[in-house]
């Protein structure tokens, strides 16, 4: 299983990062999303895997790591709280700059023209 | 039994679920992947309340109460974009 | 006390005329006389004392840690410089009070010229080579100011930048040789530092910090081949260049060579590179002097070649001929500062400074006049005057040596040339103005300048003629003093008097004069030889440097930081594959002895849909809403994953925070193109796609060492004690409320500020409304479906007590304040996609961002109550409570802390998208034509 | 018809009481806690939640009301039943069709009741409601409104509609005495 | 007592789990997108429907009492169809084609041109 | 009293929530006060914070009564505690700057800036890891937020990649963190030095990757080449104050490396000792020259200071590279001295700016300023200063850092870059003063003056460099004892988590 966790997690990553490496503002968004993913997994596991064992006293032998995953629960809402922003960052770059472009400019001027939505 | 059951159970739900994705890719339309998508949303509360079965513990009934909360919001806003745009007018 | 005294009036000095600016010129020149007039008293009383050999000093700690400390040294030399500083800059405050015109602020002026004599006397006084630097650096900055003085001018402030650039590059080479020192000797202290002569010397280091030195020394005191920057600071005012490049700026390097003569001189190196510097810069300059058409051009390159005589004697490394260096310094401040300030009176009276302009003033100004052929006569080295007698010197030095062996020789051959060329130009001084024929296009009438502004001039050169005269009865002590300072051993036996007899000196000396009057008298062929030469216009040639310099950084600056934020991602992940990749590869192997779970089929089949559907979202990044869809698939997968692996309150977050962000992708849609261009050219893609799979495969690899390795954690303490010291029984609840309250405080003030941010985003934002969806199909007209209404209306209530029932029950099983805030801000954001922003307002008009703040302030309360029973901030409280008929309650101070967790989420999501959707509705044109 | 509830403090009574149920349920428990805190709940939500409702009939025969809820239950296992057998049989034989429905209700509660059960039961989907509401200009009279509905295979469009308007419609107009 | 339980569990287990397969075969077998929308708004509704008694059933089996499943099944019931309804809308919205034996296509005609008769709102 | 170590964080986050709430939300000028006031009473109580910590040595704070490693703890030394009074004293400045009209040009200028001082304060003072993630997160949104005050093209462009680059930034964090938690199983950072000493083998090339992962966090946000590219636009687009406050930011990444490369992976840390060493120092010597360059090249001011920041992190990182104690020394005394300096330049590139009209902060000649003594004069100090010439602080700076070189090695290719920059700062400077100031063009239409508040702010920040000159024998004796408070991590983590520890954590 733990091979299998962690393909995904390597295979997220890299979607991640390649979206987040394109040029322009809707990608990086959802590489950001996906990266976050991928981050949220990998710090889950570094508390291991546990099977039937959900940190709630009481309901099992074995308890999963809780650290964890009151770490991933706040890098989750720190997450949300910045693709938020980035978002809401991306209107505001097509508004002001008038394309989406991470760099505000478009790389070629013809594109401009054969840009329609 | 109940064991195997659940198995068949499970089985029977990811096939479900894997039928939903090929929907979901391949289209044609956009309401058909929505629609996919909804119903991979409901088709995982089934899966979630077998783990409760599996596991024997009704600690993940929340998570398949929100998946049926969320999903239905998530599917309308979907629906509201394609059919205006402007999810929040 | 007093030396600090000597060193802080001219320094408070400079606040003086500021303050005295509103009353006339002459009570401000009077008012910023008093203080240097002062400390030349103060100077004078110490007269006796350093004219008797001995010394003065001063200690007070100023930073024990860098070995920088207050310390001054009134010795000999230092007396010798302090008297000239003092002495000169008196005369020249007298004398620029009529220099300046009305238009010219004085007390600017004065403050300047008061701030540099402090750093000039800085220097002179220092008993540490740190604050020697200190004084060093300061000199040039006050430099700076003076020479650009008339700021409106170009080469003004074109010659300041240069002599700053100049002089501020040796400075820091100066500095690099006194750390080299100090860090050699053990201290800064002046003293012990000329005392371990022979440690410096003998280490290896000693050629850099020579060189080092040197550098500084040169470049100051304007030696070949930065002698450059000298003749272009004639931009400033006359009295400045009078002041600076006679006795003061330029000399400070020629004072620091003195001053280290007894700790670096004597060496084969010190010779070579000094002896032959000055020689090549008083060639240099007593040649060019006398092409120079403009008066102070000529005296500036004079000055260079006075200076390499200077330097050349301190080169030669016998002491006698450092005794001649002292004595051409004293020499050459009086009569250079003398003829710059008749250079001065000439300019200011007749309006141009050009030669071939000026001609024939003796009939207009013949006071003037006779003062400045007297100091040229001096400059020359005309028998009877003081500069006679130090070339004298010079002259028997150059014989004496025997520093290059068999061609030992040529330097006395070359100091002759030299002194040729002094008298060409000296000639050509005088003559040249005051006689040959008349003005040509002078714009005004020459005549002789107020009184006053003669008197400094007649003051200096009285002295020229006074110590001409009678050398060892006005100077011979201060000269024997000075000498003491720098010589380490006994001061040699040297003759003040006039008269030598007839020796080689005497004729090296009648050559000159001989041959100075030649050259000067057939100059018109040199003149010719001269034209033909390229002109090398240093001001201009700098300037242009600078730019292209400037040009390159540029240039060199613009191709490394292209502005492509693509670029600046990969670099970021470049590094991290390096740094975070690189060890990797030293492990043996992944695998830490953890035995792997068994994969069953569900799992594989959850893992098969993630990576599909994250497969999927890359492959069709391009068709947006498509991928909107593929990644609701992954992070729906993601929190499957989570409630498989025990992780219940993960998943419930996940997927509320997941439907928000859709929810708020989707209306970022809206604004931005539904489709995006295929752009990417394949070699940048293939590029990415390694990028990105190495990051991954090292993520990958990581997460799986970690996972099979055994481990141990602080966690075991939270399971053991969440009952007991948090009173919950969700360890994960009770970590995030309690044991690590403070990170959640964090986290949803970045929730809240996050929310601010986008309010702050969204406020005046200039976007148009497309009026078509990606395929150009309009939008549909019914703006809220009857159904949907309806139904959400009745979900409402609904969903406000499923968020309470996750918000109490939290705190013992998954759920908590921050999903029923989500769940909360859902069940208000349907009513708002259902029906409409308008609606929502009419029915609960809040700012969302007051909500924010009260949930904040909740949290915060709740912390800080703690103080009331005198606990650290954030400690938790708990009780149980057995009431009647309901039974047994507990009562937790967590509870109330998740409420400011829940009313801040809810604030925050709410105002994020209540803004996003309110952005809409305020009635924007509607764009048809979308870039 | 009316709008006006009895009570002040409790102005929908039946959502009070599904809220009362619903929090029970979500507990699993009958304890005097949570019957305290289900009564409790059930009076404020509805009244914190007041305002962000539309007026709508009440609802005036509650017995009738709970045989319809009944009634659907038992055409949802049937429908579902019918449906999964038109899924698994040949595709072929399926007569798909939109039908459009008049409807004689008026308001938005039991419309919305209506298109939701015919949602739910035998092979049918509502697609729409027009004219919508949104799109008459203020003043004018409301026009005849239609129900489309999408059917998986139709046999018999008139006796589909007579039945839907029988079964359904009439039942709720009842409810409502609208 | 408990062996009937156990029965109950698996039967609507079973039943559940093939209603929503069925669910998912309609969706991915139906030729067009109208069909398509049956199979999951109807079979999956009652094949959670199913599932949730299923599970109500087994943890009634543990001792206590399990109910709560039934607000899950309550919850789509009432969503369900608002889901389909948007969905369908947005399929129109789209002019999505139906299959050419479709009966009654002109019906939705007026649905779609009777609001565009109207003069758009702002 | 022994709460006074939260203050810092708490108070501008009271602060920034009180304004958001009526009564003073409605008014500015409430706004203005309460921010200027709280931020005074702020400086007075981590000053006198600063004092307790010089009586009692190293302070920790356990929040919530869980003792380290179990909770999160602030630990108060010398070093934090002096950043946390620079960070105060430079707010301030920029407080008061921004109330005098920059603060209306968008909604929740005065919370935010608060949040963002609680943010910086919060990073200093926590000693537990990933709380200082959560702080830099803190500060990081709100900096975002801060950043597009005023609004225009140049800062939407600017926060894109700023954005970008930190998420990237933060999501290495988190990976670093996780894989740091993963080996070593704790989060607080003290109890990871003491881990780290016994570490199997078999873990140790895996903490060294989340150890090397952490430096690029930090790098990024101190702006190391090659990830610096994010600093000059940024820093020359934000509002004045704004830019201001920001100078300090990139200081939190050199505290960062500071603390975590000397206390985690310091002496005691075995193998892994000093991991950042090898890539800091050419990194740091590298944003040195491209600083330098990046000053000669520069078309406008702002951009000028901008890379005058750079110069000051390549600088700071060469030092925290040498990893000696007075080294340290010597960047404390130069992170306070270049903070403060390059914030003033800020302001004052903005009040030039705004009296040159058309031309603004670019380098070309332009209309005369309205107030040419005053704004000359402040320029004049600051040059002087931030070039390390004498008589102001940067020269106290420049000797201390030339002086902390102890090694041969690395002193000739530090000595020579650190001139050799100073003297293209000098020509830089020199060039842009004499444009800015004397290369006058059109009519001599006066300028609005500044206002009385902004005069005050930029002095409030510009007298700190002759006061440290003046006192720079107590001030380098200070940053000596921080440097050596920093490095006795052993009487550190014992203070942290062995001194009365009670069994189950609540004392
Ligand atoms: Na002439
Ligand atoms: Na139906």
């Amino acid at each position: 299983m733990e091979t299998l966790v962690a393909c995904c997690i390597g295979f997220l990553t890299a979607c991640g990062i390649f979206l987040m490496l394109r040029g322009r503002t809707f990608p990086v968004m959802l590489g950001l999303t996906m990266l976050s993913y991928a981050v949220n997994l990998f710090i889950f596991t570094s508390g291991r895997l546990t099977l039937r064992g959900a940190a709630v006293l009481g309901t099992s032998e074995q308890y999963a790591d809780p650290l964890p995953q009151a770490l991933v629960l706040t890098a989750i809402v720190i997450g949300f709280a910045m693709t938020a922003f980035l978002v809401i960052l991306a209107i505001r770059a097509r508004a002001d700059l008038g394309n989406d472009h991470v760099d505000g400019k478009l790389p070629d001027a013809d594109v401009v023209r054969k840009e329609s939505r | 039994m109940l064991d195997k059951v659940i198995m068949l159970v499970f089985a029977m739900i990811s096939v479900a679920l894997l039928l939903n994705l090929w929907r979901l890719l391949r289209g044609p339309s956009l309401p058909d992947r929505i629609l996919a998508l909804d119903t991979m949303y409901i088709n995982s509360i089934a899966l979630i309340i077998l783990y409760g079965l599996l596991m024997g513990s009704p600690l993940y009934f929340e998570a398949a109460l929100l998946i049926a909360m969320l999903g239905f919001v998530s599917t309308v806003a979907v629906c509201k974009f394609l059919l205006r745009g402007d999810i929040i007018e | 006390m007093t030396l600090l005294w000597i060193l802080l009036l001219p320094l408070l000095g400079s606040l003086v005329p500021v303050f005295t600016a509103r009353w006339n010129r002459s009570a401000c020149a009077l008012a910023t006389a008093l203080p240097p007039a002062f400390a030349l008293m103060l100077l004078l009383y110490h007269a006796d004392a350093i004219l008797a050999g001995g010394s003065v000093r001063f200690f007070q700690p100023w930073i024990p840690l860098l070995g920088l400390d207050i310390t001054l040294i009134l010795d000999g030399l230092a007396f010798l410089f302090a008297l000239l500083i003092l002495g000169i800059g008196l005369l020249i405050i007298l004398y620029a009070r009529y220099y300046l015109a009305p238009r010219d602020s004085m007390p600017r002026f004065y403050a300047y010229l008061m701030l540099f004599m402090t750093a000039m006397l800085g220097i002179v006084l220092s008993g540490n080579l740190l604050q020697l630097w200190l004084f060093w650096e300061l000199t040039s900055i006050s430099s700076f100011l003076l020479i650009s003085f008339w700021w409106h001018k170009a080469e003004a402030r074109r010659g300041a930048r240069m002599a700053l650039t100049v002089t501020g590059a040796g400075g820091l080479a100066l500095l690099a040789a006194f750390l080299l020192i100090g860090q050699l000797v053990g201290s800064y202290d002046l003293q012990q530092v000329l005392a371990s002569a022979e440690l410096i010397q003998q280490h290896a280091w000693y050629p850099l910090i020579l060189v080092l030195f040197l550098l500084g020394c040169f470049t100051k005191s304007a030696q070949f081949p930065f002698h450059f920057w000298l003749p272009n600071a004639m931009a400033a005012p006359t009295p400045v260049s009078a002041y600076l490049h006679s006795a003061t700026m330029v000399k400070a390097g020629i004072f620091l060579l003195a001053r280290f003569y007894p700790a670096l001189s004597g060496t084969e190196l010190w010779f070579v590179l000094v002896s032959i510097t000055g020689l090549a810069t008083l060639l240099i300059g007593a040649y060019l002097a006398l092409f120079k058409h403009d008066l102070k051009g000529l005296l500036a390159y004079s000055t260079i070649s006075h200076l390499g005589l200077i330097t050349l004697l301190f080169g030669m490394g016998t002491d006698l001929a450092a005794v001649a260096g002292l004595f051409h310094i004293i020499n050459h401040a009086t009569f250079k500062a003398s003829l710059f300030m008749a250079a001065g009176i000439i300019d200011h009276e007749s309006g141009s400074r050009d030669m071939r302009k000026l001609n024939g003033l003796w009939q207009f100004m013949p006071i003037t006049a006779t003062l400045a052929m007297v100091a040229a006569a001096a400059m020359a080295g005309v028998p009877l005057l003081n500069g006679f007698l130090s070339k004298e010197m010079f002259f028997a030095e150059t014989l004496h040596q025997h520093l290059l062996g068999s061609l030992s020789w040529v330097i006395p051959v070359l100091a002759t040339v030299a002194g040729v060329f002094s008298v060409a130009y000296s000639m050509r001084f005088i003559h040249d103005v005051f006689f040959n024929g008349q003005p040509k296009g002078l714009t005004k009438t020459p005549h002789e300048p107020p009184r006053y502004m003669r008197v400094p001039v007649e003051v200096l050169v009285a002295l020229c003629i006074l110590v001409g005269l009678f050398p060892g009865y006005l100077i011979g002590d201060l000269l024997q003093a000075a000498s003491q300072a720098v010589l380490p051993g006994e001061v040699p036996y040297y003759s003040l008097a006039i008269w030598h007899g007839f020796n080689l000196p005497l004729l090296m000396s009648v050559l000159a004069l001989v041959g100075g009057t030649l050259i000067y008298v057939n100059r018109k062929h040199l003149f010719d030889f001269q034209n033909t030469l390229p002109d090398v216009d240093a001001l201009n040639s700098f300037e242009r440097g600078v730019k292209q310099f400037a040009e390159r950084c540029s240039q060199l600056y613009q191709w490394l930081d292209s502005g492509s934020l693509q670029r600046y991602m990969t670099l970021t992940l470049l590094s991290f594959i390096l740094l975070a990749g690189l060890p990797l590869t030293d492990l043996v192997t992944l695998w830490g002895g953890r035995a792997e779970l068994p994969i069953d089929a569900v799992n594989a089949t959850g893992a098969t849909m993630l990576l599909i559907a994250a497969f999927a979202t890359v492959v069709w990044h391009r068709k947006r809403v498509v991928a909107l869809l593929m990644i609701s698939v992954v992070g729906l997968m993601v929190s499957i994953a989570f409630t498989r692996f025990s992780a219940p309150d993960l998943a419930l977050t996940q997927l509320s925070v997941e439907v928000v962000t859709i929810i708020l992708l989707m209306l970022a849609l809206f604004f931005l193109p539904h489709k995006t261009p295929k752009q990417s050219e394949s070699s940048r893609v293939v590029r990415d796609l390694s990028v990105a799979s190495m990051v991954g495969v090292i993520v990958g690899s990581l997460s799986y060492a970690l996972m099979t390795r055994p481990f141990n954690s602080i966690s075991d303490f939270f399971i053991t004690n969440a009952k007991t010291g948090g009173g919950g029984t969700n360890v994960v609840n009770v970590i995030l409320v309690d044991f690590r309250g403070f990170d959640t405080l964090g986290e949803i003030t970045v929730l809240g500020i996050a929310s601010l941010g986008i309010f702050k985003l969204l406020t005046r934002i200039p976007l148009f409304k497309p009026s078509s969806d990606g395929d150009g199909r309009p939008w549909a007209l019914e703006r809220h479906s009857l159904l949907l209404s309806t139904v959400s209306q009745s979900l409402l209530p609904l969903a406000v007590m499923v968020s309470i029932y996750i918000f109490f029950r939290g705190h013992n099983l998954p759920g908590g304040g921050f999903i029923a805030g989500l769940v909360t801000a859902v069940a208000i954001i349907l009513q708002y996609i259902a029906q409409g922003v308008d609606w929502v307002k009419a029915r609960m008009n809040v700012e969302y961002q007051r909500v924010v703040a009260v949930g904040l302030l909740i949290a915060l309360a709740t912390g800080a109550a703690s103080w009331l029973f005198n606990r650290p901030f954030l400690t938790s409280w708990f009780d149980y409570f057995d009431l009647p008929v309901l039974g047994k309650l507990e009562l937790a101070s967590a509870i109330a802390f998740d409420l400011g967790v829940y009313v801040t989420v809810v604030g925050s999501t709410l105002l994020i998208l209540a803004s996003l959707g309110k952005m809409t509705t305020s009635h924007r044109p509607v764009h048809k034509e979308t870039i | 018809m009316r709008f006006k509830p009895k009570f002040g403090w409790l102005p929908t009574p039946y959502r009070s009481v599904l809220l009362f149920i619903v929090w029970l349920l979500l507990n699993q428990s009958i304890e005097a806690v949570h019957l305290f805190f289900a009564a409790v709940l059930a009076v404020v939500i509805p009244l914190l939640t007041l305002r962000f409702r539309d007026p709508q009939p009440l609802i005036e025969r509650p017995l009738l009301a709970l045989r319809y809820i009944l009634r659907v239950f038992a055409d949802i296992v049937t429908a579902n039943a019918q449906v999964a057998v038109l899924i698994l049989g040949p595709k072929r034989r399926l007569n798909p069709a939109f039908v459009r429905v008049p409807l004689d209700l008026q308001h938005e509660l039991p419309i919305t009741i209506l298109a939701s059960t015919v949602s739910m039961t035998p092979g049918t989907v509502s697609a729409e409601i027009y004219p919508s509401a949104e799109l008459i200009p203020a003043g004018e009279p409301m026009p005849q409104r239609w129900l489309l509905i999408h059917v998986l295979n139709m046999t018999d469009e008139a006796e589909l509609i007579a039945s839907i308007k029988q079964r359904y419609e009439a039942p709720l107009k009842e409810i409502f005495q609208c | 007592m408990q062996n009937w339980i156990e029965w109950a569990v698996a039967f609507f287990l079973l039943l559940g789990g093939s209603f929503v397969l069925i669910g998912s075969i309609g969706l991915t077998r139906m030729p067009d997108f109208f069909m398509r929308l049956h199979g999951p708004t109807k079979a999956t509704t009652l094949g959670m429907g199913g599932i949730l008694l299923g599970s109500m059933f087994f943890f009634s089996l543990s001792g206590g009492v399990s109910v709560h499943e039934l607000l899950i099944t309550i919850f789509l019931l009432i969503t369900a169809p608002i889901s389909a309804h948007m969905l369908i809308k947005t399929a129109l919205h789209h002019k999505l084609k139906a299959i050419s034996k479709t009966r009654g296509l002109d019906n939705i005609e007026p649905a779609q041109s009777k609001q565009h008769d109207r003069k758009p709102l702002p | 009293m022994w709460h006074l170590i939260t203050a810092p964080v708490l108070l501008p986050m009271l602060t920034a929530l009180l304004i958001m709430l009526p009564p003073i939300h409605y008014s500015p000028m409430r706004r203005r006060w309460v921010s200027m006031i709280s931020s005074a009473i702020q400086l007075v109580l981590v000053v006198s914070l600063l004092m307790q910590v010089q009586q009692q040595g190293l302070i920790h704070y356990a929040i919530g009564n869980w003792q380290a490693p179990f909770g999160i703890i602030l630990v108060a030394d010398t070093l934090s505690v002096l950043l946390v009074c620079l960070t105060s004293f430079l707010a301030l400045g920029a407080i008061c700057y921004g109330s005098a009209g920059e603060d209306e040009k968008g909604s929740f200028f005065h919370p935010l800036f608060q949040f963002q001082i609680m943010g910086i304060n919060g990073a200093f003072l926590t000693g537990d890891l990933f709380n200082l993630f959560v702080f830099f997160e803190v500060l990081l949104i709100a900096s975002y937020a801060l950043l597009i005050h005023a609004g225009g093209k140049n800062k939407t462009k600017a926060a894109v990649h700023y954005v970008v680059l930190n998420l990237t930034g933060s999501a290495i964090f988190l990976i670093a963190l996780a894989v740091l938690y993963g080996t070593l199983g704790t989060l607080n950072i003290a109890d990871m030095a003491e881990k780290v000493a016994l570490l199997p083998a078999d873990d140790l090339m895996l903490v060294k990757s989340g150890g090397l992962m952490l430096m690029i966090v930090f790098a990024l946000k101190a702006a190391v080449l090659p990830l610096q590219f994010w600093l000059p636009a940024t820093y020359a687009s934000a509002s004045a104050p704004v830019a201001a406050l920001f100078a300090v930011m990139t200081k939190i990444g050199v505290y960062a490396l500071l603390r975590v490369y000397t206390t985690i992976f310091g002496a005691n840390a075995g193998e892994l000792s000093g991991i950042a060493a090898d890539w800091l120092l050419p990194a740091g010597l590298a944003t040195i020259a491209l600083g330098a360059v990046g000053v000669m090249a520069s078309q406008d001011f702002r951009k000028l200071v901008a890379n005058l920041v750079l110069l000051s992190v390549g600088t700071l990182v060469s030092l925290v590279a040498l990893h000696t104690e007075l080294s340290a020394a010597a960047a404390i005394y130069y992170t306070v001295h270049s903070t403060l300096v390059t914030a003033a330049l800020f302001l004052i590139a903005d009040l030039i700016a705004s009296q040159r009209g058309k031309a603004g902060d670019r380098l070309v000649s332009g209309r005369r300023v309205a107030q040419p003594v005053l704004l000359g004069f402040m320029f004049m100090l600051g040059a002087l200063t931030v070039a390390g010439l004498p008589p102001f602080s940067g020269f106290v700076g420049k000797l201390m850092l030339l002086q902390a070189v102890t090694e041969p090695g690395s002193r000739i290719a530090i000595w020579s870059l650190v001139l050799l920059s100073s003297l293209l700062v000098i020509i830089g400077l020199s060039r842009a003063g004499s444009t800015l100031f004397w290369r006058i063009s059109g009519s001599d239409t006066a300028g609005e003056k500044a206002a009385p508040l902004q005069i005050f702010a930029v002095c409030w920040l510009l007298l700190a460099s002759p006061l440290l000159v003046i006192f720079a024998g107590p001030f380098t004796e200070l940053s000596q004892q921080a440097a050596e408070q920093l490095y006795d991590t052993r009487s550190a983590i014992n203070t942290i988590l062995h001194s009365g520890v009670v069994e189950g954590g609540k004392q």
